[in-house]
């Protein structure tokens, strides 16, 4: 008899005289009863959104809490070819973003990239997603969003050229982020990765001076990313003088192994991470440095983080100091003459102003004075149709330029200027330039690839809208703190990096931060909330009274929902830890 | 048909002494029927047991109402309670007393007695204060009656009384020997 | 513990309203006795959520039974297979609030006397749901119930069933609650290798009754133990208690104003019942307290 | 092998020889010494049978219809109230096709409080569903114990032996014990299907609509109807193995009566003296003893009955409104007839009262004197 139907007796007869069941109740389906019915759909973690480079961070953290290291590190790969350089200098926007820390702290996930990353990466080769397309782009600038351009084209199948003016490929990676941060040898094996996709990579080429722009225009694309590295100056007396140094070109001396004398005293005129990086450096090479900003520590913006440590490292801050004028001696500088400021109404980026205190001007001795109050574009040798403003060149949310075929990124492109916003910036060209090459709109595309409202593009989404991880994402439903189901989550402590002792990094350029144990990966992967994402917790299958929920299979990932009996009561949309579930109209 | 009353307090086993004649009068061939007065038996208090035997299938289904003969499982009750209701002339009427027969004056029936309490105390049947007179007195039934043989009464004390039934059957022998009519 | 629906011995298509605590107990209590194992339900709601002749919602027997037998016919049950030497067959007498705190609260005592080898849960929505929502012994202090209108409430507390059976020196008593599962299905495992009278009383949101929106089931059930009102406990030999869920303390006004049936009250009652949760919870912290002065009884 | 027993500890004896696997019971006098015999042969192991103690007798009754679901031969006994308080779970029983069999020994319900003879209890309760026996004897009491698992067993449907308190319950007579062989031979071991079973798992006694109860109701008097001829069958088998013979009724000098006296219980006994006696006076009078009051057995009552000209009833019970249970059942019963005899409808008994032969006969012969009965409910043993 089969269950799924009513027993019908049609006589007196037929009708047993024992009241004894003869089936189950799966005849009486109950789906009818139901007025909403709930839905799987996977939204966006806060930090996926917070990723300006596109990481699938849930993912990635997942898969390290399976112990999945390799596909973790494919997952990133698939969005960013630079987790080991990411996990080491990325300022972890994503972090900033993880609901978690509204609960206790947030999960560690740039340092659980850093492991991720170093954990794999040597030993596994990044494969090509499609075949040679038979077009070939040039990128110009090797820097972080160049080499992601190239790194992304190459996999979708084209033939990439990269022109880079430096003697070696990195651009900022190399020359701007000093090897306590960034160890060269870290960078020089991710950008492997990339020449092994068969990306073309030919230094010592400078646009304008080394190879022609019309040149460029014999590619099928061209993608322009040659950063900002033209330090700015103060603009007071006596900048030119000996012992004068720009922050960028100080870095990238010491960064190219060049003799940088810098005395017993040193000055730091600035407070973005140049500065720091410069001042750190500074320290290492034996001089007592001084930085000199002209708000206070709240304002400053450079990684919290680098200035705990450069101030840990013995840099002194002088805040609310501008400089004046450099002291010289013939045209040897020999100090610095500061003026105090103090804190006005905020400015248009809320921060609040500094205003200079007349009179109170004082004098500071140093040997070297490195000035690092920020960089500009050189966009000189690009053409006059391609529009620029503000030092910047004009591009849509894609890097696509006023002229068609050519795209812009990085620094020379967008406002944030840092590696992460860098690869992003990358990797929403190379999806441009990819959807340019196919003659196909990238406006058809920009809400299945752009992750939250922030404009992060995954490529993932791009390459495989039907990849079943990604399939029933909501691409701008994003998770918010309030949306956790808070009742399964206990505090647990987050894991810490140990860092480099403080006497050991003098004289040196050995690595600061040491990275987390597998343990304490494990520890930090097991406190993602996993927002918006099904992990097959079992929660919704659990509690639900109609025994409406089935998992899909030992192979298949997720439930399927059985509505010939799910009465809708609501339970595992309301019970979801993580909120990846919806209530939606019949 | 013969009706036999039984007299007793409630705890002495006049219930147990009908059963046991009962079975003592079935093993000789006889039909029987043996009950209780129909009540509430309290420890004690006065109690009443009933007995009939016949060659024949016992049809009445009532309380017996003028039985042929009695047994008094204690001399108190005889002064304390009218024992001699209904009872025939001529009739026995078994009394566990350490008297003598003429002691006790009941002219229109012929008495029995055994001082079963001295035999339940010999046999250590039940207690001083409670002696256990119900096996012994059977004898003394046996004894005066004749109506069935001391073999049968000891063959049912032995099958029906659970424990020291030997005792009991030897107290109901020595009773048969003892008892003045 | 994942299985199958096919696998679970609980089907779909059974006639439980939507989001019923009652429903989820059972799931949750066959998960850990598996097949082998005969359910008795007495009127309750299950009388109706096991499905109408000639159907049944569960792959396990079940006898129902008159309304105030759970017990009796447990003790039946487990007669009966102990006799067929059927010893490891569990026998679950499964009982609604009506049909443990009140009708059938003799036969219970009279199994758990008798110390019977059966695992008997009761799932507690706190009223005679299953005839619309009538008070009974379970019913909370100053509920609104059909029989108890908001303008009278119910007077006087609940009936402490745990104390009841730990009175009989049930050999294991425990409180559970639908919002922790595996604490539910870990102690029906526990009671499976005890000897005797194992006595569950489980807390089971009814949303009609309690007047909640049904996907509020499990998370009005789980503020209940965190708001002390419910707490989850065992009791061994109804003399050690053992405190299993670590409540938040919440106030008891979250736990009320989540549900109509406690809509009605006003500040000063809900500080009687945060008072009287308060007191309860003491006395309970001391009973597992005094755990570690208890003398054992000599063997 | 032959045995002076009380009428309870023939019903325990009739149990043990069944082969009861599962006793569930509460004192209440008089039918204690079942339970107590019982308990004594389940502790010493002469019978392997579980036997619950419980609390009340609607417990017990529970314990019973659990242990019958579950496959076992189960039993129980009770009296007056507790019988009342089991009143709900008797429909259970029935209604679940429970073959279960209860002694009921009759005792009159309080208040005010009597703990003697009286059948009302048992007949308060003949819309249960359950079959009843009324029987006379002690040797009856064994036989038809064991004789209604056997009808039990065929029909699927519980049986309740009712008979009087004390004149049988406390009542020592000779009983014929079977030999237990001979009884396993007669009766075939417990075995049923639809049973609590966790291989083939179903659901017993659930909701049943009004789109199939009728028609469960329809079978249940169907087997009813059936059960007629069962209990035919039972004593007939029963006197071939056991030389002792028993049927829905059972008649006396009925075949050239005029007048017949219908009696149930022990009431019989002293009626079968009566009757002898008033023969041999030459009255053309007859005996019907009715053993199977549910079902009531219709045709047999009516062959007999039809055309005699008296019919004299004695009811140790009543029906408050009405009058004597068995008189208007046979009334009832016999009422399309065309010749259907004057019924008269006697109460007397209750609560213990002695029936004593003078009385039956000043029963029968008021009956005699009078054409018709002055009412339905005729009293005769009332203080004057």
């Amino acid at each position: 008899m089969s269950d799924h139907k009513p027993i019908v007796y049609k006589n007196c007869e037929d009708v047993p005289a024992v009241v004894m069941s003869e089936a189950s109740m799966l005849w009486n389906k109950t789906g009818a009863w139901r007025y909403i019915k709930p839905k799987y759909c996977d939204k966006v973690p806060p930090c996926n959104q917070g990723c300006p480079a596109g990481n699938d961070v849930e993912n990635f953290v997942r898969l390290a809490e399976e112990k999945k290291y390799k596909e973790a590190w494919l997952s990133i790969k698939e969005e960013n070819p630079f987790p080991r350089v990411c996990g080491r200098v990325c300022y972890y926007p994503c972090e900033t973003a993880c609901n978690r820390g509204q609960f206790d702290r947030a999960v560690s996930i740039n340092a659980l990239e850093r492991f991720i990353g170093d954990y794999v990466s040597t030993d596994t080769k990044i494969e090509r997603l499609q075949n040679d397309s038979g077009k070939k782009v040039a990128v110009v600038g090797s820097g972080p969003a160049g080499l992601t351009t190239a790194y992304h084209l190459a996999r979708l199948g084209h033939g990439v050229h990269v022109y880079e003016a430096d003697e070696k490929p990195g651009g900022v990676l190399r020359y701007g982020i000093p090897e306590y941060r960034l160890p060269k040898k870290v960078l020089d094996e991710e950008i492997q990765d990339i020449i092994n996709l068969g990306v073309t990579i030919d230094c010592n080429k400078k646009v304008g001076e080394t190879i022609q722009w019309e040149a460029l225009l014999d590619f099928d694309a061209v993608f322009v990313a040659t950063g900002a590295h033209k330090s700015r100056n103060v603009g007071i007396e006596n900048e030119e003088a000996q012992g004068v140094m720009p922050g960028l070109g100080f870095l990238k001396k010491v960064a190219q192994g060049k003799k940088v004398h810098l005395g017993p005293r040193t000055v730091v005129v600035g407070g973005g991470n140049t500065a720091i990086d410069a001042a750190r450096t500074a320290m290492r090479l034996g001089s007592q440095v001084t930085i000199h900003y002209y708000r206070s520590r709240n304002e400053i913006p450079a990684f919290k983080e680098e200035v705990d440590e450069a101030q840990k490292e013995g840099v002194h801050f002088d805040m609310l100091s501008e400089p004046v004028r450099v002291l010289v001696d013939g045209d040897k500088a020999t100090g610095i003459e500061m003026r105090r400021t103090r804190l006005g109404d905020p400015d248009e980026s809320g921060r609040r102003r500094p205003v200079s205190v007349e009179g109170s001007e004082y004098s500071v001795d140093a040997t070297t004075i490195i000035i690092a109050i920020g960089e500009d574009t050189d966009l000189e040798y690009l053409p006059s149709e391609i529009q620029e403003e503000r030092g910047r060149v004009i591009v849509d949310a894609f890097g696509a330029t006023s002229r068609p075929g050519v795209f812009a990124g990085g620094d020379m492109a967008i406002a944030n200027h840092n590696v992460a916003y860098a690869i992003g910036s990358g990797k929403a060209a190379a999806i441009a330039i990819d959807a340019y090459l196919k003659g196909s709109h990238v406006s058809d595309i920009v809400a299945q690839t752009t992750i939250g409202e922030y404009g992060a593009m995954s490529m993932s989404h791009y390459i495989e809208a039907g990849r079943a991880h990604a399939k029933n994402r909501y691409t701008k439903s994003v998770v918010s703190y309030n949306d956790i189901n808070l009742n399964y989550f206990e505090e647990q402590e987050r894991s810490k990096q140990t860092k480099l002792e403080l006497s050991e990094r003098h004289q040196n350029f050995k690595e600061v931060h040491q990275g987390l144990s597998e343990d304490q990966i494990q520890n930090d992967a097991q406190r993602c909330f996993h927002c918006g994402v099904c992990t097959m917790c079992d929660t919704c299958y659990i509690y639900c009274p109609d025994i409406a929920i089935e998992h899909k299979g030992d192979a298949a990932w997720g439930y399927d929902i059985n509505f010939d009996y799910c009465k809708g009561c609501g339970i595992c949309v309301h019970e979801c830890p993580r909120n990846a579930m919806m209530m939606e109209d019949e | 048909m013969i009706e036999i009353r039984i007299h007793g307090r409630g705890g002495q086993g006049a219930v147990i002494a009908s059963k046991i004649l009962a079975c003592a009068f079935f093993a000789e061939g006889k039909f029987v029927q043996s009950f209780p007065k129909f009540g509430v038996e309290r420890r004690g208090a006065p109690v009443e047991a009933f007995l009939r035997y016949d060659d024949k299938k016992i049809l009445l289904r009532n309380n017996i109402y003028t039985p042929h003969h009695l047994i008094v499982l204690d001399h108190t009750l005889i002064e304390a309670t009218n024992v001699t209701s209904g009872l025939q002339k001529g009739g026995w009427i078994i009394i566990n007393s350490s008297k003598k027969p003429q002691d006790f004056c009941l002219p229109d029936y012929r008495v029995a007695c055994v001082d079963a309490n001295e035999l339940a105390m010999k046999y250590k049947l039940g207690s001083r204060s409670s002696p256990i007179v119900n096996t012994a007195i059977l004898g003394a039934f046996a004894k005066a009656t004749q109506m069935l043989k001391i073999d049968s009464i000891v063959t049912a004390v032995i099958d029906e009384v659970p424990i020291k039934a030997e005792d009991n059957a030897q107290a109901a022998k020595d009773a048969f020997e003892q008892t003045t009519i | 513990m994942r299985m199958k629906a096919s696998e679970e011995l609980i089907t779909s298509g059974h006639l439980a309203c939507q989001g019923c605590g009652g429903t989820m107990v059972m799931r949750h209590a066959l998960r850990a006795l598996g097949d082998n194992t005969v359910v008795v339900i007495p009127a309750c709601c299950w009388t109706i959520i096991a499905g109408q002749f000639p159907y049944s919602s569960l792959r396990v027997p079940i006898l129902h039974t008159a309304f105030e037998t759970a017990g009796a016919a447990a003790s039946g049950v487990r007669a009966a297979l102990d006799i067929q030497g059927k010893e490891d067959t569990n026998v679950l007498a499964f009982a609604g609030d009506g049909g443990t705190f009140d009708i059938g609260l003799q036969s219970l005592s009279g199994a758990a006397e008798r110390n019977e080898d059966i695992i008997y849960i009761c799932y507690d929505n706190e009223a005679y749901m299953n005839t619309g929502i009538q008070r009974s012994s379970a019913t909370p202090e100053m509920a609104w119930t059909t029989t108890t209108p908001s303008t009278r409430p119910k007077s006087g507390p609940k009936k402490n069933m745990i104390q009841i059976l730990a009175a009989h020196k049930a050999p294991y008593c425990a409180t559970a609650n639908v919002a922790w599962p595996e604490d539910l299905t870990n102690k029906v495992k526990k009671a499976m290798t005890i000897r005797g009278t194992k006595f569950i009383h489980v807390l089971s949101p009814c949303p009609p009754g309690w007047k909640i929106s049904s996907e509020y089931s499990i998370e009005v059930a789980r503020l209940a133990t965190h708001c002390n009102v419910f707490p989850i406990y065992e009791v061994y030999d109804g003399e050690r208690y053992h405190i299993n869920i670590q409540p938040k303390n919440i106030p008891v006004t979250e736990y009320l104003k989540a549900q109509g049936r406690f809509r009605h009250l006003t500040d000063e009652e809900i500080e009687h019942i945060q008072k009287r949760v308060d007191y309860e919870w003491k006395i309970l912290l001391q009973r597992e307290m005094t755990d570690s002065y208890h003398m054992n009884m000599p063997a | 092998m032959k045995k002076v027993l009380m009428g309870n500890h023939a019903a325990s004896w009739a149990v043990k020889l069944a082969d009861v696997k599962m006793i569930a019971a509460y004192p209440i006098t008089p039918q204690t010494q079942i339970v107590e015999e019982l308990s004594e042969m389940c502790g010493s192991g002469e019978l392997k049978a579980k036997f619950l103690k419980v609390e009340s007798e609607h417990s017990a009754m529970a314990s019973c219809i659990a242990a019958s679901s579950a496959g076992v031969r189960a039993f129980t006994a009770t009296s007056a109230n507790g019988l009342a308080l089991m009143h709900e779970l008797l429909h259970w029983a029935s209604g679940a096709r429970l073959p279960l069999v209860m002694v009921n020994v009759n005792r009159a319900m309080a208040p005010g409080w009597n703990i003697w003879a009286d059948q009302s209890d048992s007949l308060s309760q003949r819309d249960t569903g359950w079959l009843q026996l009324y029987v006379e004897d002690n040797q009856e009491v064994l036989d038809t114990v064991l004789q209604a698992y056997y009808i039990a067993e065929k029909v699927n449907l519980p049986v309740m032996v009712c008979y009087d308190a004390f004149f049988l319950s406390h009542t020592y007579e000779a009983v014929d014990i079977p030999e237990k062989q001979a009884v396993q031979d007669w009766l075939p071991p417990h075995a049923r299907e639809n049973i609590l079973n966790t291989k083939d798992p179903r659901a017993f006694n659930g909701l049943v609509m009004p789109d199939v109860y009728m028609e469960m109701r329809y079978k249940l008097q169907q087997a009813h109807e059936e059960a007629v001829a069962v209990v035919k069958e039972a004593g007939e088998s029963f006197a071939k193995a056991f030389d002792r013979s028993y049927s829905t009724i059972e008649t006396v000098y009925c075949d050239d009566a005029e007048t017949v006296l219908v009696t149930s219980s022990s009431t019989t006994s002293p009626a079968r003296l009566v009757v002898e006696a008033l023969r041999e006076k030459g009255m053309k009078i007859g005996l019907m003893k009715v053993r199977l009051f549910r079902p009531f057995p219709v045709d047999d009552i009516c062959q007999v009955l039809s055309g005699k000209k008296k019919v004299v009833v004695i009811d140790r019970n009543i029906s408050f409104g009405k009058g004597g249970i068995f008189a208007d059942e046979i009334r009832g019963a016999i009422a399309n007839d065309p010749q259907a005899p004057i019924i008269f409808g006697y109460i007397t008994g209750l609560g213990g009262r002695d029936i004593t032969p003078e009385l039956v006969e000043d029963i029968v012969m008021e009956a005699e004197k009078n054409e018709r009965p002055e009412r339905l409910a005729l009293w005769k043993g009332l203080k004057s």
